[in-house]
């Protein structure tokens, strides 16, 4: 069972189709299955929806399937970044659904987990909660009822991921806060596709330090990444 | 008089205790992290999946995999955990940080608070402020006590769309610091130069004694 | 005649695909390691946190920090990954697990499974299974196919505690295979030497044909 | 604020009372809490309940604790090690709450992350599901209605596990499969006491394979394990 395809455009093979369900990794420009993005634009499918925490930059990440108005609907928790975005949106031509940044982790880990519905306090009382269900624990001080709202687990077509390095089995460890929703976005699709930075042989990963085991991918591919930094702050020798 | 955006900083990090994981928002908390008060060691979490956030890296040294909830590069510190974002805010949903410090538009005096967004013209989202407001063990507000126009963002009730319902513990704003009581704000203490009736005069919230 | 232990297991072992991640019980199913066909890469997860699971460890060489979900010492192999049990759980709910092959005291013609605990007698506990049955893409239990005294273990309803309702998709004794389907049991295969006649004889299940 | 206590007993102190709830980390005798339970039982705390995966057996684990009746009641996926277990279950002596193993995981991992409740589909159909909540979700093909019921999330008194290594600020690591109930254990407390065979230098780990955050451990020892074998099996050289 062959999991490394030769790149994006390959191992998107099959999967794409229009009006289908994308789960992607990523926060901001960090950690984005860019490779994979731009595979996506280049098959022209249409009337995608994604849940991402972000949409990317006009032209970098998911920004990229914006301009080329691939994208139906976007499930982010912010999607500050980006013009092209915001414009379409006020403009009615993209549906958005806020998600906490915290649910939408969970809604992917649940989903991913088998897990159709939690509560969570996160949203109670904001517009967030409207439709759904609520229900009290007695999670309060001395047993004191408190309020929650049913978010739902998220399953996803395909789910799209970025890491540092893959084993060929594709278990895969990432790189500092480039983790972020790469690990609950791969659990939550039927088919998940990781790219990554390098392909090393199996049995050179400590097994103990994988993120995420192979069972949640199933093709994997290697690239160059651009890797662009969004805000790029720094300080200088003297300041320290 | 009043304080400006570093005295707030600084005040904000009085309200730091020893052995704390705390979160930062964006804007004026983001400068707490220069006023930790001497001897107290606290822990700051970013909410895109890490503990023990560093200082902004040395030009040249930035690395794109490492970021904070501002999308800013940043650095490590020797005892930085990194994990997914599933995990970052289990640890925040399950009360696991102490305190969250951020910026509001606008709070009222049973503690709501509005931050995320203003209709029909600001979309950017909630990101991770809603968890935050919900799951932390405090929520201390750091922000301008009044808008552009002049008129106050300490309200009787917010006129956005809320964050989180009746969170806020206490805020410090350029005028003074209001806890949320019963009933209403109290006020903990006054800015430098700031008058009680001054900070009355620019609080629409009520304030009890 | 009828099949034995491990022709059982072996017959088992045809059951899988490449690339399949498996589970196997403790007993026979646990044997189906030995029979894995020519050609066909599995994955074995054991539920106590691994993927990967090798075979026992050399005398000598037993790490108490590893072993498998019966408690046995084991080994890792190359593609050996840990995790918590939160994380194995996760997985195994989530149908990450294309198929698991289990024991049971007693299967119902309706694909219901009994196989964690006898009223009053043994109480032992359900351990992983309800959350295997529940969980995996699909199950095939191995078994005796009567009990000690010579009853069926193959029901028109259980009399034991459910493991899972409706979750058994083929079932495979020292007499033979069959698959639950609409109605009953269907005869998919005769052990070697066994008659339709002497497995409907042994059968309390309906079976259809 | 320091973390690292002298021992077992000294890093309990001021924590235990008679009637609390206490949530072990651990999988038969692999990575059990072995000093911590040692302690609690010099202590004598009574009326014990316990979240742990199985009771150990009769003279190593939470067996230690039912030889000398400190523990009121169990709840757990398998216990069919520990021959006192069975006869103090029998004959009404103590209590016992069977949970599906997966379940017991998960409670204790959504307690630690704030959810009181969440579906699933183990157990559905089962004494398991005798008084709790039930709810469809269409999670079957082409959004076929499925069964569901409610679990809820643990939420103890104190967490008491095993890593293989922390620093000095509680961040940990496990070995091989001695992590399993561990982690998720480990987050449902009030407060974690985690054990361990060697505390580190802080920054001598890689921040990027750590298991469980210090956030979620509060006091740390560093003592001697017995590591006890329950089922030693191996295999000969010519079997090779």
């Amino acid at each position: 069972m062959k999991k490394v395809y030769s790149n994006a455009a390959d191992a998107l093979d099959g999967l794409l189709f229009d009006g289908m369900f994308i789960a992607a990794g990523g926060f901001g420009l960090c950690g984005i299955p860019e490779l994979l993005l731009d595979a996506i634009k280049d098959a022209g499918t249409k009337d995608l929806t994604f849940a991402s925490n972000n949409a990317g930059v006009d032209d970098f990440g998911i920004g990229i399937l914006l301009q080329t108005k691939q994208v139906k609907k976007m499930i982010s928790s912010y999607v500050g970044e980006n013009a092209e975005f915001m414009r379409q949106y006020l403009s009615g031509e993209l549906e958005l659904e806020f998600n906490p940044q915290g649910t939408l982790a969970e809604r992917m880990r649940a989903g991913g987990a088998g897990i159709p519905g939690f509560f969570t306090k996160t949203g109670v009382g904001t517009v967030i909660a409207e439709g759904k269900m609520e229900k009290q624990f007695p999670t309060g001080e001395n047993g004191a009822m408190e309020d929650y709202i049913m978010e739902e687990g998220m399953f996803a077509d395909l789910s799209i991921v970025k890491a540092w390095k893959a084993d060929e089995t594709g278990n895969l460890i990432f790189r500092k806060t480039a983790r972020n929703f790469n690990a609950p976005a791969a659990t939550c699709g039927k088919i998940c596709i990781a790219e990554v930075e390098e392909i090393v042989p199996t049995g050179s990963l400590d097994p103990d330090a994988i993120h995420l085991p192979g069972i949640y991918v199933h093709r994997i591919i290697q690239g160059d990444h651009e890797k662009r930094i969004e805000q790029r702050t720094t300080r200088t020798r003297e300041e320290a | 008089m009043a304080w400006d955006r570093n005295q707030m900083a600084a005040r904000a990090g009085q309200e730091l205790q020893d052995g704390w994981y705390v979160n930062l928002g964006i804007g004026i908390p983001t400068l707490v992290s220069n006023y930790i008060p001497e001897g107290v060691e606290v822990t700051l979490q970013s909410e895109n999946g890490m503990l023990g956030m560093g200082p902004f890296p040395y030009e040249g040294e930035e690395d794109p995999d490492l970021i904070n909830a501002g999308k800013q590069t940043i650095t490590e510190l020797p005892q930085t955990a990194y994990f997914d974002s599933a995990q970052s805010f289990a640890m925040i949903r399950g009360g696991k940080i102490a305190m969250a410090i951020l910026g509001a538009m606008e709070v009222a005096e049973n503690g709501d608070l509005a931050n995320w967004m203003i209709p029909g013209k600001l979309v950017k989202g909630m990101g991770g402020a809603m968890d935050l407001v919900a799951g932390v063990g405090r929520v201390v507000v750091v922000m301008d006590h009044t808008n552009k126009h002049g008129d106050s963002k300490l309200l009787k009730e917010c006129t956005l769309p809320l964050t989180g319902k009746g969170v806020v513990d206490r805020i410090i704003t350029n005028l003074g610091v209001l806890d949320v009581v019963e009933g209403g704000l109290k006020i903990v203490e006054l800015a430098d130069g700031v008058s009680e009736d001054e900070l009355r005069a620019a609080t629409a919230a009520n304030i009890v004694s």
